[in-house]
């Protein structure tokens, strides 16, 4: 497959983005003004075209693993650092990814962003975001890994911070730049023994089998371990997992399109991306695949938790991101390919629905004049139709509604887990299904306050019609935006059926990226998953109880309730008595919610804000207490600090000597 | 010996022209005449440099071998780094013109590049302190020159008395080398610590108290813990320009003498080489670091800051001592090259920002940090440059302070010992706490509103290195290879004698057309070339 | 022979603590000479005769001496004026064990740079700043206790190291070697003789280099010094600062 | 040379660098300070002399000369900066001069307290008319 020209000039898909960051870059304020958007939208598509045939190219390969050498970047004495290339399924799958949602997102944005300041900045941004993004899941070796690593990093402090002017805006930037060096430290370390140990960053060395899996297991269980955990902290720095995901709900405060883009479908998943590159690797690691498995558990479960009492539209979807995250780190913490292939799935077909959800309350801003609380809204389903049924297509996926895109992906996750052996994968299993209800109940209450009912605040109101009414902002819906939209809605609903349906799902496909030993182990795996019916069934029902429990209790001023009650008086009784309900609601839900949710604020404000801060206060304060008396200004004691330091230090060496 | 002097034309020519200036200046006085009469120097320096770049050595190897000045692609690196460093300092300096001494001021001012520029010619003892004297000695003349207020009379008195305090260590610990050695001449003394007959008692007692003393020399000029004590205070009360000679010219100076001295000359003494500078470097790192974080004034940051990349520095001189036995070390001496160069860009273009705004009276001058407040929106373009250049100071990628982080860490490791490991982890840490202090300064720029006027010169020679030096952070920090494969060269001559054949991959090579179809299962030729020397990355 | 080196620095330690001025004369200064006079002693312990040398070996003892107890003087002393003559003092007993060791051209130019000039300009100096007599910093030091504590750990280094130094003895060059010039003896040349004709072959650069310094210092002495109009910028030029 | 010589040589140079090191640190008098530093190259200077006879080459002398000649530019410009330091304070004491030091830090040594009556050449602001802030007059003429 490797004659192929899609996998020869794969390269090409990062150098467009680059070469489109540039030129808006350069010409972008002077001559491109409200056509800023164009390079960068060109450049997506071509990567989502590209990479779409560079993907039916790996589909129908027997060999479906190619390395492409593009060019000789560093070369120091015996480090060398080649910008190499990996073709393989799933690099292939996640260029797809990146490249598609991300050029329809620049599509919407080049609506969503006009009249904005710095319109062109914003798309050079984007436009060196890709770039990065598109290298970082290509690349072929873990230096470069690191390098794109960090630019996504940049890239996404630098659009967090897009409305530098705001305080906030920037103080989130930072707070998302500094958790995320936290992790980025661990993962340089990581990096840092591996080649200590093994001697090489080549993927093709570090995961062979009888190469760098080899030198890590026999350097001792607890090096590879160590290594696992490492690599495992950049992931949970990256993918936003407890307890480093306090930097995402805040970075909802860069654009909207950019929190679709970086903060839900791509940069987010890198970790993901990353773990299941080195699945290899893992699956070896004693004990590690526990620790993810936790980690991932308990991120699902506490952020799905914290989004139910969120006010603030962004973030209610930012946690749910989080918590989505989650669970694809529960799937990884399997240790299996099957899991990974889950994970993986569950990536793709999150991008789908969460950019059209983050899409959606974009357009819902706008509407609104950048009104956020979902209290305030209501009944916008009339106002914006088209808006209100893409949303709509998106959180049922979310929810996992049976049959939408997130109910096979998540199911594939829930089985996955289900099936492992051993206790703590039960439990997960057990936390991912109550997360499951969670996530339909909190995806349900948005929607309903924000598209059902009646709008609940007058200004809110006559600000959405002024919006609608208004021609001189151009019609409410342009096709600019809607199709984006819509093409994300049928991506939401079919991608899982097609994939699971169609293909008889990702593990052949995938496997494919993991060798031939591991595919027979999967696929083996698989068709034990095939049978888990009654896996789908539970999910399904969880899902409906969730969504329905969110209806009852958000969705009443609706014209449905009210004639189905006059129809069924004796049952209208019992479920819409909506005192008790609301007090059984308050003392059994809200209340411990409440509570739980309390829990997390602290932990954030106190134990991970208090770690980044402790980054820069325990050397200023060991400097300003032990370091800064030294700098007294007096001569004398300056050469006394030198003379004294080197008198010790030539004792020392005498001493030593005579020793040995 | 004629074609010595031929060899060092650029440097006798230099000192040849800034002597005459000191005679001529003592009837000019000002002049506008001197920025240009210094630049005419550098240009002939560079002409001539350019000549002799590619000479060679005398054919007789034993008069080659016992020759003051070693001919090789270290010393000419470094020539070259030195030449463009002084264009920019002199561009930095351009309107002193007005100083009553200023003949003096310009002529004290190049004759710091020829100091450098024979620093790194050197290859004997005697010549190495003449030449780091030739540095110190215009420097205090320099700092007197620079302001006259009380706090630069300090300053100036303070670096002057530490400085020759330091030249004394630094001096003891010669003589002690050459009492174990027996020679001045770096060569002869290399050859005659490996000649096994001659293996004597000396060597283990006077060795380390050399190796320490001269340690300390070079520490001081370096800023290294304990010795870095003036910095923050000269470099707070002296000029822009100077702090930004004074980051520069003595500490390229101290780490290109340390090469040359402690890695090449002195070899059996590599494990006193090699935990004196793992202390030290720790130490310098965390000071540097940690004090930086408290500082307010950007001079003194700038000077902590410079601490600590002497630390990081240092890390690169540890690793180059530690990779002797012969043949195997110039990975150290490799990455301490390019860690000059990036070194030189960034802090001679930061310093050049903040003179920048100091050269219009009405404006508003930087000298706390709060001063860089709103300049994102007052000054986009300086701002940009400048936030470019801090990144590099960071070291993130796509920046050449990135490659040259890397190279030291990655030389760190490379010796596999694991002390130096650690080591690399301390100075990664290092480099995060690094971050703050300088993402501090960004974030001032763009995230708070500025007062007061603004003015710089667009046109001025500052704003030209600013431009020059940022643009070069930048495009050789996204495609590093020219510089690297310098650094490569260099280091491959300092080992002389030892010169090991260059590895068939670092020859330039087109590698786009062959395309693999390798997965994870590599034969048993390559894994066991994967497993030994040509390592891939 | 490194115990005695021990004990030797921790008396001169002690010695130099109690000698250093600290506001009134008492008697510790008479103790810490006295102690410095046990430490000389130990030094001389530490110094071997010279097989067959007699004279130069009661010359390195008597100089040396001299040399060390003025230096001891010279840092003691509250007045300047008497550091100063101490110092000179001391780099005579230096130039003469300079010629006891057959390095006569040396010595004479100590003498003169540094008996002669250097310390004339000193007194010069000293006296233009200070006629009044010793001032308040000249009768109080510094971190006595600290600058002590100094003296012994770099004694112990240096003088631990050298009381273990063993050299290899002249070298004789082998005849394939490539560095003969560089290390060989050249004690058949008359003294001055072999001096010049390395000091012009092999170091003929520094002595450009050193040349230039010379005048580098003379006119940063002139620039320094001198007390000099400035011409103030005019208002719409750069700053100097 | 007998191994005997040199070492004793090597044992007086080391004592004389040493205490020169000492002097440093312990003297508050400039002049003191910067003859302390003197003597440490004399200790520098005899140790030179002394390996140079031990290895029977002239090298160590070359050395050795070249010290004694850098120590008197270094002299000259010692004597300079103290004279200038001296114009400002009319003091030599060392301890005058540490206004540059960490923010915050209170000096371990107070400045000495001055002795001599105030100095004449310090600037005093002119008085202004009223209503206007005193501006200290620019220094034209260089006071050092």
């Amino acid at each position: 497959m490797s004659d192929s020209i899609f996998v020869q000039y794969i390269w090409l898909v990062p150098a467009v983005s680059l070469l489109a960051a540039v030129i808006t870059a350069i010409a972008g304020n002077r001559w491109l003004k409200q056509q800023a958007w164009l390079p960068c939208m060109l450049a997506a598509a071509f990567g989502a075209v590209w990479s779409a045939l560079a993907l039916v190219v790996v589909a129908q390969a027997d060999e479906p693993v190619a390395f492409v050498p593009v060019l000789e970047w560093l070369t120091v004495s015996d480090l060398r650092v080649a910008y190499e290339l990996l073709v393989d399924p799933l690099s292939a799958l996640m260029l797809f990814m990146v490249t598609f949602v991300g050029s329809l997102i620049v599509a919407f944005a080049s609506w969503y962003m006009a009249h904005e300041e710095g319109y062109a900045r914003f798309f050079s941004e984007v436009a060196l975001f890709l770039f990065s993004m598109t290298s970082l899941v290509l690349v072929a070796n873990l230096l470069m890994l690191y390098v794109f690593w960090e630019l996504v990093g940049l890239c996404s402090y630098l659009l967090i911070g897009f409305y530098y002017t705001r305080p906030c805006a920037a103080a989130a930037a930072k707070k998302a730049f500094v958790v995320n060096r936290i992790g980025d430290f661990g993962f340089a370390l990581g990096i840092f023994l591996i080649w200590v140990t093994c001697g090489t960053l080549s993927y093709r060395q570090v995961l062979a089998v009888d190469q760098g899996l080899q030198q890590l297991t026999a350097a001792g269980p607890a090096v590879l371990t160590t290594v696992c955990l490492l690599l495992f902290c950049g992931a949970v720095g990256k993918s936003a997992q407890f307890p480093l995901h306090v930097w995402l709900p805040d970075a909802m405060e860069g654009p909207t399109p950019v929190s679709a883009l970086i903060h839900a479908a791509t940069m987010v998943t890198a970790g993901v991306y990353m773990v299941a590159r080195f699945t290899p690797l893992f699956a070896q690691a004693a004990g590690v695949g526990t620790v993810v498995l936790v980690i991932g558990c308990v991120t699902a479960f506490i952020a799905a938790f914290t989004a139910l009492t969120q006010t603030d539209f962004k973030r209610i979807l930012a946690y749910s991101t989080i918590s989505q995250l989650g669970y694809m780190f529960m799937a990884l913490g399997i240790g299996t390919v099957a899991g990974a292939v889950a994970a993986i799935f569950h990536v793709f077909t999150h991008a789908f629905f969460k950019a059209l959800l983050f899409l959606g309350s974009g357009s819902v801003m706008h509407a609104t004049g950048g009104e956020l609380n979902v209290w305030r809204m209501g009944g916008l389903r009339k106002y914006l139709p088209v808006t209100h049924w893409t949303f709509l297509c998106a959180a049922l996926a979310l929810a996992g509604f049976p049959l939408l895109s997130g109910f096979w992906s998540k199911d594939a996750i829930l089985a996955t887990v289900w099936q492992a052996s051993g206790a703590a994968t039960q439990l997960a299993g057990a936390v991912g299904l109550i997360t499951a209800a969670l996530t339909a109940f909190y995806i349900g209450r948005a929607y309903f306050l924000v598209f059902w009912g009646e709008p609940r605040d007058r200004a809110i109101e006559e600000q959405v019609e002024h919006y609608v009414r208004d021609e001189a902002h151009g019609p409410p819906e342009p096709l600019i935006m809607k199709a984006p939209l819509i093409v994300l809605a049928v991506g939401s609903v079919l991608v899982g059926a097609v994939i699971a349906l169609a293909f008889g799902g990702l593990v052949p496909f995938l496997a494919g990226a993991y060798g031939v030993e591991p595919l027979a182990h999967a696929t083996a795996e698989h068709d034990a998953h095939g049978h888990a019916w009654g896996m789908m069934l539970l999910s399904a029902v969880v899902a409906l109880a969730g969504l329905g429990l969110a209806y009852v209790f958000y969705g009443q001023p609706s014209p449905w309730p009210d004639r189905l009650a006059e129809q069924l008086a004796p049952l209208y009784r019992i479920s819409v008595n909506k005192f008790w309900l609301d007090e059984l609601g308050l003392i059994l839900v809200v209340r411990p919610m409440l509570a739980i949710a309390a829990a997390c604020r602290v932990l954030d404000n106190v134990l991970v804000d208090g770690l980044v801060h402790a980054v820069a206060a325990v050397p200023a304060w060991f400097a300003r207490l032990a370091l800064r008396p030294m700098h007294n200004g007096l001569v004398p004691f300056y050469a006394l600090a030198m003379l004294l330091g080197l008198a010790v230090i030539l004792t020392l060496v005498l001493f030593q000597i005579q020793g040995g | 010996m004629v074609d010595l002097f031929l060899y060092l034309t650029p440097e006798l020519l230099i000192i040849l022209l800034a002597s005459a200036a000191y005679v001529v200046a003592a009837w000019l006085g000002p002049a506008r005449l001197w920025p240009w009469w210094a630049l005419v120097t550098l240009a002939c320096a560079a002409g001539a440099l350019a000549v002799v770049s590619g000479m060679e050595g005398p054919e007789d190897t034993a008069a080659a071998a016992v020759r003051a000045v070693s001919y090789d692609s270290f010393a000419v690196t470094l020539r070259w780094l030195a030449l463009a460093s002084g264009l920019a300092i002199v561009a930095m300096a351009w309107y002193r013109a007005e100083l009553a001494t200023a003949g003096e001021y310009y002529a004290s001012l190049v004759l710091l590049v020829a100091g450098l520029g024979l620093v790194a010619a050197a290859n004997d003892l005697v010549l190495l302190f003449a030449s780091l004297e030739l540095i110190s000695i215009p420097t205090y003349v320099l700092l007197y020159m620079e302001r006259r207020d009380l706090e630069a009379r300090e300053a100036a008195a303070k670096y002057f008395y530490l400085s020759v305090l330091a030249s004394a260590l630094f001096l003891f610990g010669a003589a002690l080398a050459y009492g174990v050695t027996g020679s001045t001449n770096f060569r002869a003394m290399h050859e005659l610590l490996l000649d096994p007959d001659r293996l004597s008692t000396s060597v283990p007692s006077l060795g380390p108290m050399a190796i320490g003393l001269l340690l300390a020399g070079v520490g001081f000029k370096m800023a290294a813990v304990p010795f870095h004590f003036y910095a923050g205070d000269v470099y707070q009360g002296t000029s822009n320009v100077m702090a930004a000679a004074l980051s520069w010219f003595p500490k390229a100076a101290g780490l290109v003498a340390a090469v040359r001295v402690l890695v090449f000359a002195l070899p059996g003494l590599e494990r006193e080489v090699a935990w004196l500078s793992w202390v030290i470097a720790v130490a310098t790192m965390t000071l540097g670091n940690t004090m930086a974080l408290l500082q307010t004034n950007v001079r003194r940051l700038m000077a902590f800051s410079g601490v600590a990349h002497a630390g990081y520095m240092l890390v690169g001189l540890g690793a180059a001592s530690l990779q002797a036995p012969p043949g195997a070390w110039f990975r150290g001496v490799d990455s301490l090259v390019l860690y000059l160069v990036s070194y030189a860009l960034m802090t001679i273009g930061f310093f050049a920002v903040v003179e920048l705004f100091g050269q219009n009276p009405g404006g508003r001058r930087i000298e706390s940090i709060d001063d860089f407040a709103g300049l994102g929106q007052q000054a986009p373009l300086p701002a940009a440059l400048a936030t470019v250049l801090l990144i590099s100071l960071i070291g993130l990628p796509f920046t050449l302070g990135f490659w040259g982080k890397l190279s030291v860490f990655y030389a760190a490791i490379a010796t596999r010992d694991a002390r130096y490991v650690v080591l690399a982890v301390i100075g990664l840490l290092n480099a995060a706490i690094g971050a703050f202090y300088y993402l501090r300064i960004i974030a001032y720029m763009y995230l708070r509103s500025g007062y007061g006027r603004v003015e710089y010169r667009a046109a001025s020679p500052t704003f030209a290195v600013v431009v020059i030096t940022a643009a070069l952070t930048l495009l050789l920090g996204i495609w590093p290879r020219p510089v690297a494969q310098l650094a490569y060269r260099s280091a491959t001559a300092v080992q002389g004698a030892f010169a090991r054949q260059i590895p068939e991959h670092t020859r330039r090579h087109d590698v786009r057309r062959q395309v693999s179809t390798r997965p994870f299962r590599p034969t048993a030729v390559q894994a066991a070339v994967g497993a030994g020397h040509a390592a891939e990355y | 022979m490194v115990s005695i080196a021990l004990v030797a620095a921790a008396c001169s330690a002690a010695a130099f603590l109690l000698a250093l001025p600290r506001g009134q004369i008492g008697t510790g200064r008479l103790i810490g000479y006295a102690l410095g006079g046990v430490a000389l002693l130990l030094i001389w312990l530490l110094l071997d005769a010279v097989p067959g040398r007699a004279g130069l070996t009661v010359i390195t003892y008597l100089a040396g001496a001299f040399a060390i107890v003025a230096a001891f003087l010279m840092v003691t002393r509250r007045s300047p004026v008497a550091s100063a003559l101490w110092f000179a003092a001391s780099v005579v007993s230096g130039a003469v064990l300079m010629f006891a060791a057959g390095a006569q051209f040396l010595g004479a130019a100590t003498v003169i740079v540094y008996a002669g000039a250097v310390i004339v300009m000193f007194l010069f100096v000293i006296m233009l700043a200070q006629q009044e007599g010793w001032a308040p910093c000249d009768r109080e030091a510094h971190e006595a206790p600290l600058a002590a504590l100094t003296l012994l750990f770099l004694l112990v280094a240096l003088l631990g190291a050298a009381a273990r130094y063993r050299p290899a003895g002249p070298y004789v060059p082998k005849p394939q070697q490539q560095y003969v010039s560089s290390v060989a003896a050249i004690e058949q040349k008359p003294h001055t003789a072999g001096l010049g004709a390395l000091l012009f072959s092999e170091h003929v650069v520094t002595i450009e280099v050193v040349g230039t310094l010379l005048l580098v210092a003379m006119v940063g002495a002139v620039v320094i010094a001198a007390r000099r109009l400035i011409v103030p910028p005019p208002e719409d030029a750069t700053n100097v600062g | 040379m007998p191994v005997e010589f040199v070492r004793n040589y090597l044992i007086i140079s080391s004592v004389l660098f040493s205490i020169g090191a000492a002097g440093f640190v312990a003297r508050r008098n400039l002049i003191t300070m910067f003859l302390s530093v003197e003597l440490m190259l004399q200790g520098v200077a005899l140790s030179l002399v002394a390996f140079g006879r031990a290895w029977g080459n002239y090298h160590g002398e070359v050395f050795a000369l070249f010290v004694i000649a850098v120590a008197a530019a270094e002299a000259a410009i010692a004597l300079a900066l103290v004279l200038v330091l001296y114009r400002h304070r009319h003091s030599l004491d060392v301890f005058w001069w540490q206004q540059l030091r960490e923010p915050g830090t209170t000096p371990p040594v107070p400045e000495p307290v001055e002795e001599a009556e105030v100095s004449t050449e310090v600037h005093w602001p002119k008085l202004p008319p009223a209503g206007i802030e005193p501006v200290r007059e620019k220094e034209t003429i260089d006071v050092g």
